[in-house]
């Protein structure tokens, strides 16, 4: 069965117009090519989930869509936009953001500098306030340098700094790393609501039992590709071959 | 006693010196994690440039400030452009070795051209003469380039520690990468940073003209001083620099009066005190 | 008293600038038991560990390892006792084998650390304890890739083989599962429950299950201060734990 | 600090031998240089430097220590020894015996004053006791200042071998400089040597494993001072004179460069990038002016161009070791 | 008899004396060799040129290269005290000639002399001994020094005191500066409080001309002041400008401007330089010294090759030439003639672009130089 069927097939259930086309997606670090040709597609308004084994290529395929991979090809469209060529700024100032697996918090700047870091790429962004109440902890550290947050605490520091900037299309990659239960949850329901408001979110998650709650698609990258794809309702039914891919 | 107090204030003139130097690599270095070992080299080039401005095309001291450290700041973001930019994410001793080379290449055509000795730059009229202060004769240009470079550090900073553009060069110095998938055109700012910092050297070549020879090597010397005034500040640290740029003018003047033969050596001396007491400089972040 | 808990603290209490990461914390860990040490996020469970080893200094409060005080020790030293632990973000030399990195934990209780006027053929002799430490967290495969280029979960097991190396009495591990993938997940808990029989584990977990199966006591922390301690089982039904810590959903 | 050096091969029992093949190649060749019509004093100068920087890069390439104040060593045992023979009349080997315990003395002093700093800083404060101790020689009387100690007499090593004749000098230096670069090769490879690299790899690892790292920096400090101060004193024979050169910053920074050049963290490399920059030296010279450009542009190059070195590239090439 | 010659002219090709020595020497030499019509008589003379870089070690590497491959019989110029120090002892050990011009040590032919050197144009007695003893009989009768604070500072400002003492006048301070200072005012401000007639500057270089630049922003002249440079060239005039320079006095034994002849020769000497620049006297210096040096080879009839025996030919002859005019070398190794005690011009009494000096006074070379009686050389103790 060629890739790109597996590819689409689930995709004609889901809402909203095509808003990520990927096809063909490879990418290299240095000499080791690492994705072999990735397809798949992300609508509008929707979760969707990369699950895999460590070092399958998951976060390449982000970093890749992101434009911050040294050598790739393919394409990547977003809107209908070919992006494999763009740089990553311009590629961001589309309306792409991106919370890299690791975190990424700047040492020289406080919680605040930090969190207003990202230029704002259009309206629609959360307001501070609201991004506060989803993490109490920030508002209380917000005079912090910002990595003698603890672990947890730069990782919400890291969602949230991109919750502001009004980029539709958010990129979490490991977003519950590290991650208290309690505030788990919490982004469980700030996934959902952000879906609610129209973000589509494309999500990168070992946490199986998290991803469950949140999402509408999954594929299951493996070896640099996809190697297989279903929707929330067809979760069930696929449960074994899951745990086959994932080991789990 | 009225001695002293002419000591303390010629050693502020030379602070001020200080002070803008390291200010323009400490903001290189903080920035683009570059220690530039061309910044005597471009404080030389300010100082040549005011002369040719001057000399060639008529245009007089005031405009020079103005454009001279445009002019070499345009010849440093070249610089950056063609050859650091490809250093970004190396250790600091590749920057260094490069900023050395280009330094020696610089010196050494300008000394091929112009010789060893140096050119004369006068005094602009406005600012000839001097005031009796009592204590002192103090000459009117000396007073100016106080003030004036306290002002250009205290804008500095501000643009640096204060405003947004400040938090993405400093972020971009971490993570370049990063800064730019949040839409941040990160080549480009390194390479307007350079500039300034580079501008800045150029600005202190044109205000040292007038009281220092106009020479290939002028910078030469100054340059392992002023990476002393960095470290000493805490490196990267903008407001570290400037109050040690001037701290230092001022307690090599005592030297001066006081023990005049050790007046070179005691920024070392102060070097190794602070950081034995004090591992990252005076304010250094911890590394 | 000192045989029955190995570790124990007192009043232990750490401050950033007016800010109280750990605050008044009263520990006793038993010797030879898994505890654990869990919490929200920010509630100041690295700095404990760092408070532990030396990496930090306490602002307040008595450390005793072994029945001695080891308050005012360097860390180097506290390793020494016997007291040693991981990273929250995995620690391994880089550029050396897995085999050198075991052997570099190896060779510092050998004495011959210091002598640079020998080959280093003389730690050949150290191959064979290396080789079968590394077959303990199942790392054969790799004694001679350098670290850099081994997956992240083999990573985190050699860094548990390393510190294995060093004999030690007590290990605390800093999230060993962290960014783990399931397989890896429970190869290494199988392992921390095999080694646990000849040491005292003290760890930090967010995965629930791992802290479940794994554990023989638990500490809750919160704002730097003890909130409960128990069993898995008693702290599921603390109203308390489940607000600050489990989350509504939990059963 | 990890990027100077990530290209480091884990030594295998195959890259030692071929170390060692090496080795004997570089030995020959050395041996054979009087009878090939080379000069030999630029061939001992080069091999006095090329100690240095192999000194130094024991210090940086395997304990990521950056010391840019290695000249004060050089310059330490230089002074020393010229003063030991020329003052006191003491025979060459105890004249090399003085400089070197005086290097030895002074790396004492300075490693504990500098080995607890981090990077850059570490850098600056052996930048700043190099500078102290160079406006100290320059006030002292016993280095005559700016002129130097100059026609110090090379005499009879133990008693027989007559250093004035260039031959016997040669392979005077010649065995120095080997002796002195086998126990550097031999420390890399020691147990020690061992620790140093983890350390230089992951200090905190170190740490947590029970190393005081601090100690195996500083005995790294030390045997890299003294050895750098035995090159100081060798080079008293071949250039007859003791200055203010060998103490002043520029070169500390000189020998950064050969280092550089040669390839950092390799064990030839820094031999041939002081071979490279001596020969520069001498055969510029007859450029004038132009000297500095083109040195300035050949730093420009290398660290544009091939950044690990001569050597390094070559072992990267050959994913070798060298 | 051989007649081939090799002549190395080291220098500072690139440093802080290239332009007083570095290429003019090179070109100077390259004169004298043009001049001497040898070549017409069969002679092959080749000149190299080398850059000592200002340090000792590559000083005495280049020197002993040329003796051992190049197989140079002569070395010129060497400015810089501490190069030319070392480089006499390699000469004097390959059995070469040495024929300095740059250095300003007396020691080249006091205690440090060598029956292979000879130094022709200055050194620190005769600056000082001349500048100072006229000053004093001037009215400068109370002096500040400006010492730079290393061996041949300590030297000039030495010698220096000798002469005003001995001539009625009297030190009321002084102040020594780090090498390379590129700020004077402190010291500018000790001086002017000391209320001196005349502040010393025994210093050199950038050092000097910074000194005097701002001297002049001090308003130190202004205020009554005079400052002596006791060491000072033609370029370092050019490089203060006349407005700032202007009223110094100091001590040089060669001006491009002195008479027909030695404009004669500047003429044809700038003609070739890049910057046209007239010869300084360090360059005239070692013109001289070449010429006379082959006029001694011509004299033995061919090169023996043999320094010793080469430097006493010199010796034996009396030294003429169109730039120092007649004169003689001592046993010593020092080079006897006049030497000149200028004042620069003002702007307005200018009339070309090196058109700097005004002749004050002539002193002749057996007062201005070191006399035998006080010389320390081994060489005079046969
Ligand atoms: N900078 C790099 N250089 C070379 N190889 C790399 C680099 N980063 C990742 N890789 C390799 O690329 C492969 C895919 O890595 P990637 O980070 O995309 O995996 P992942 O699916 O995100 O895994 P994880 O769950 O561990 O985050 C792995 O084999 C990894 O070793
Ligand atoms: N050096 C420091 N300076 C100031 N505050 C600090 C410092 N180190 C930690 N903190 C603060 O102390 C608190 C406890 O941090 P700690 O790293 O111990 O948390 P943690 O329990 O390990 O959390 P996580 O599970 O998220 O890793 C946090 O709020 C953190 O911001
Ligand atoms: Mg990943
Ligand atoms: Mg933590």
């Amino acid at each position: 069965m060629p890739d790109t069927a597996i590819a689409e097939a689930p995709a004609k259930a889901a809402t909203g117009g095509n808003i990520l086309q990927v096809r063909n997606l490879e990418a290299w670090y240095g000499e080791s090519h690492i994705l072999h040709g990735i397809n798949f597609d992300v609508n509008a308004g929707e979760v969707v989930t990369l699950l895999g084994r460590n070092g399958a290529g998951k976060t390449t395929t982000l970093k890749s869509i992101m434009g911050i991979i040294g050598k790739r090809a393919g394409s990547v469209k977003f809107n209908n936009q070919e992006i494999i060529r763009a740089t990553s700024d311009k590629i961001a100032r589309m309306g792409i953001a991106f919370c890299p697996e690791e975190r990424g918090i700047f040492a020289s700047l406080d919680v605040r500098e930090n969190l207003m870091l990202p230029p704002v790429v259009r309206e629609g962004g959360l307001p501070l306030d609201q991004i506060f109440d989803l993490f109490p902890n920030l508002k209380e550290r917000l005079n912090s340098q910002g990595t003698k947050l603890s672990g947890g605490e730069q990782q919400m520091l890291a969602i949230a700094r991109i919750l502001r900037t009004g980029a539709s299309f958010l990129m979490l990659d490991e977003p519950t790393e590290g991650l208290a239960p309690v505030i788990i949850q919490q982004i469980g329901h700030t996934i959902a609501r952000l879906k609610r408001e129209g973000f589509t979110i494309l999500l990168v998650e070992q946490n199986f039992r998290f991803a469950s709650t949140v999402a509408d698609r999954y594929y299951v990258v493996e070896h640099g590709k996809i190697i297989d794809g279903f929707s929330n309702s067809e979760l069930a039914a696929n449960m074994d071959k899951l745990h086959a891919y994932l080991g789990v | 006693m009225q001695a002293l107090y002419a000591q303390l204030l010629v050693g502020l003139i030379n602070g001020s010196f200080y002070a803008l130097l390291s200010l323009g690599l400490a903001v290189i270095f903080g920035m683009l994690n570059i220690i530039n070992f061309a910044h005597g080299a471009l404080y030389m080039m300010g100082a040549f440039v005011a002369y040719f401005l001057l000399n060639l095309g008529g245009i007089n001291y005031w405009w020079a400030l103005l454009l001279a450290p445009i002019i070499v700041g345009i010849f440093g973001m070249i610089l950056e452009r063609t050859m650091l930019q490809w250093l970004t994410g190396l250790d600091h001793l590749y920057g260094l070795l490069l900023t050395f080379g280009i330094a020696l290449i610089v010196q050494g055509v300008f000394q091929n051209y112009f010789g060893s000795s140096g050119l004369p730059y006068a005094i602009p009229d406005q600012l000839k003469g001097g005031m009796n202060l009592g204590f002192m004769f103090l000459p009117i240009y000396r007073g100016w380039v106080v003030v004036f470079s306290l002002v250009v550090c205290l804008a500095t900073w501000y643009l640096i520690e204060k405003t947004q553009l400040g938090a993405y060069l400093r972020a971009a110095t971490e993570n370049p990468t990063l800064v730019r998938a949040f839409g941040i055109n990160v080549p480009r700012m390194i390479t307007l940073t350079y500039g300034l910092g580079v501008g800045l050297a150029a600005l202190a070549g044109v205000l040292s003209a007038p009281i220092n020879q106009v020479r290939p090597l002028m910078g030469a010397d100054l340059i392992i001083v002023v990476f002393a005034v960095v470290v000493i500040g805490g490196m990267g640290s903008i407001m570290g620099s400037i109050i040690t740029g001037f701290a230092l003018g001022v307690i090599e003047g005592l030297t001066k009066y006081f023990y005049p033969e050790a007046s070179n050596t005691v920024v070392f001396v102060l070097m190794v005190l602070v950081l034995l007491v004090k591992p990252t400089g005076l304010t250094g972040r911890a590394a | 008293m000192a045989d029955e808990f190995i570790l124990e603290t007192e009043g232990l209490t750490k401050e950033f600038a007016g800010f109280f990461a750990v605050r008044d914390v009263a520990l006793k860990v038993r010797r030879g038991s898994i505890h654990a040490l869990i919490g929200p996020n920010g509630a100041g469970k690295t700095t404990c560990f760092n408070l532990l080893t030396k990496f930090l200094k306490p602002s307040a409060g008595k450390i005793l390892y072994k029945g001695q005080d080891i308050t005012a020790m360097a860390p180097a030293d506290v390793a020494r006792m016997g007291l040693v632990r991981s990273f929250q973000i995995s620690a391994v030399f880089p550029h050396l084998t897995a085999l050198e990195n075991v052997r570099v934990a190896l060779q510092r209780q050998h004495g011959s650390s210091f002598d640079f006027w020998r080959s280093k053929s003389v730690l050949n002799r150290f191959n064979d304890r290396a080789r079968e430490l590394l077959n303990d967290v199942g790392l054969s495969e790799f004694a001679n890739t350098p670290a850099v280029e081994m997956p992240y979960g083999r990573k985190r097991a050699l860094e548990i083989a390393t510190t294995l190396a060093l004999d030690p009495e007590m290990m605390l591990l800093d999230e060993p599962m962290a960014g783990m993938g399931h397989e890896d997940i429970d190869k290494i808990a199988a392992l921390i429950k095999r080694i646990s029989a000849k040491y005292t584990i003290l760890m930090v977990e967010h995965n629930l299950s791992v802290v479940a199966n794994l554990s023989d006591i638990i500490t809750v922390l919160t704002r730097g201060q003890v909130l409960a301690q128990g069993h898995y089982s008693e702290l599921t039904k603390d109203e308390r734990v489940k607000e600050a810590y489990l989350g509504a959903g939990h059963a | 600090m990890t990027t100077l050096t990530d290209d480091t091969l884990p030594t295998t029992p195959r890259a030692m031998r071929d170390e060692m093949t090496v080795f004997v190649v570089m030995a020959l060749l050395l041996a054979a240089v009087p009878f090939t019509g080379v000069y030999p004093f630029f061939v001992m100068q080069a091999l006095c430097f090329a100690l240095l920087a192999c000194a130094f890069n024991l210090l940086i390439g395997y304990g990521g220590l950056l010391s840019f104040g290695h000249a004060m060593f050089l310059g330490t045992a230089g002074y020393c020894s010229a003063h030991a023979l020329k003052v006191w009349g003491l025979p060459p080997e105890l004249g090399i015996l003085v400089g070197v315990a005086a290097a030895f003395a002074l790396s004492i002093v300075t490693g504990y004053i500098s080995i607890r700093r981090q990077g850059i800083y570490f850098s600056m404060i052996t930048l700043a006791l190099s500078q102290l101790l160079y406006f100290i020689y320059l006030q002292a009387p016993f280095t005559h200042g700016e002129d130097g100690i100059q026609g110090i007499p090379q005499g009879h090593m133990f008693g027989v071998l007559d250093l004035s004749k260039p031959t016997v000098l040669y392979y005077v230096v010649l065995a120095g400089f080997l002796a002195g670069f086998l126990l550097i090769f031999r420390i890399i490879n020691s147990p020690f040597g061992e620790v140093l690299k983890s350390i230089r790899e992951n200090e905190q690892r170190a740490i947590s494993l029970g190393y005081r790292t601090d100690h195996y920096k500083f005995l790294a400090f030390v045997l890299s001072g003294t050895l750098a101060g035995f090159a100081g004193s060798l080079k008293v024979f071949v250039a007859q004179n003791a200055s203010l050169t060998d103490v002043h910053w520029t070169m500390s920074g000189e020998v950064v460069l050969m280092t550089l050049v040669g390839g950092l963290g390799t064990i030839f490399g820094p031999v041939v990038g002081a071979f490279v920059i001596i020969a520069m030296q001498q055969y510029l010279a007859s450029f004038g002016q132009w000297v500095t450009v083109i040195q300035g542009s050949i730093f420009v190059i290398c660290v544009l161009t091939f950044r690990r070195g001569v050597i390094g590239e070559i072992a990267h090439y050959f994913r070798r070791s060298l | 008899q051989d007649k081939t010659v090799k002549i190395g002219a080291l220098s500072d090709q690139s440093g802080l004396y290239a332009d007083l020595g570095g290429p003019g020497s090179t070109l100077a030499a390259q004169m004298a060799v043009e001049d001497s019509g040898l070549a017409a008589k069969g002679w092959k003379i080749d000149i190299i040129s080398g850059d000592h870089q200002n340090k000792p070690d590559i000083g005495t590497a280049i020197a002993r290269q040329w003796f051992d491959v190049d197989k140079v019989d002569v070395i010129v110029d060497v400015p810089n005290s501490g190069v030319a120090l070392a480089v006499n002892n390699v000469i004097k050990e390959k059995n070469g000639v040495y024929i300095n011009s740059g250095a300003a040590t007396s020691d080249l032919t006091n205690a440090q002399c060598s029956p292979n050197t000879v130094h022709w144009t200055y050194d620190t007695y005769m600056l000082a001994h001349t500048t100072g003893q006229a000053l004093v009989k001037a009215g400068g009768d109370s002096w500040f020094f400006l010492t730079a604070d290393y061996a041949f500072g300590a030297a000039l400002e030495r010698d220096t005191t000798a002469v005003v003492t001995a001539n009625g006048g009297k030190i009321v301070g002084g102040v020594k500066h780090p090498l390379n200072t590129p700020d004077f005012s402190s010291f500018l401000l000790q001086a002017q409080a000391s209320k001196a007639k005349i502040i010393g500057l025994a210093n050199a270089g950038g050092d000097t001309t910074n000194t005097i630049k701002q001297a002049a922003e001090f308003g130190i002249v202004k205020g009554g002041q005079k400052l002596a440079a006791l060491l000072l060239f033609l370029t370092d005039v050019k490089a203060i400008g006349l407005e700032t320079a202007q009223g110094l006095n100091f001590t040089e034994t060669f001006y491009w401007d002195m008479d027909d002849k030695t404009r004669a020769f500047s003429k044809r000497f700038s003609g070739k330089m890049k910057n046209s620049a007239p010869p300084t006297m360090v360059q005239a210096g070692v013109y001289a010294g070449v010429r006379h040096y082959l006029k001694a080879l011509e004299a033995l009839g061919g090169n023996p090759h043999d320094g010793v025996k080469v430097v006493e030919k010199m010796k034996s002859m009396p030294t003429e030439d169109d730039l120092f005019g007649k004169g003689e070398i001592q046993p010593n190794g020092r080079t006897i003639h006049n030497a000149y005690l200028f004042e620069v011009k003002k702007p307005s009494e200018s009339k070309g672009p090196w058109d700097f000096y005004k002749l004050v006074g002539t002193v002749a070379g057996d007062q201005a130089f070191t006399p035998l009686s006080e010389s320390k050389c081994a060489l005079l103790k046969k």
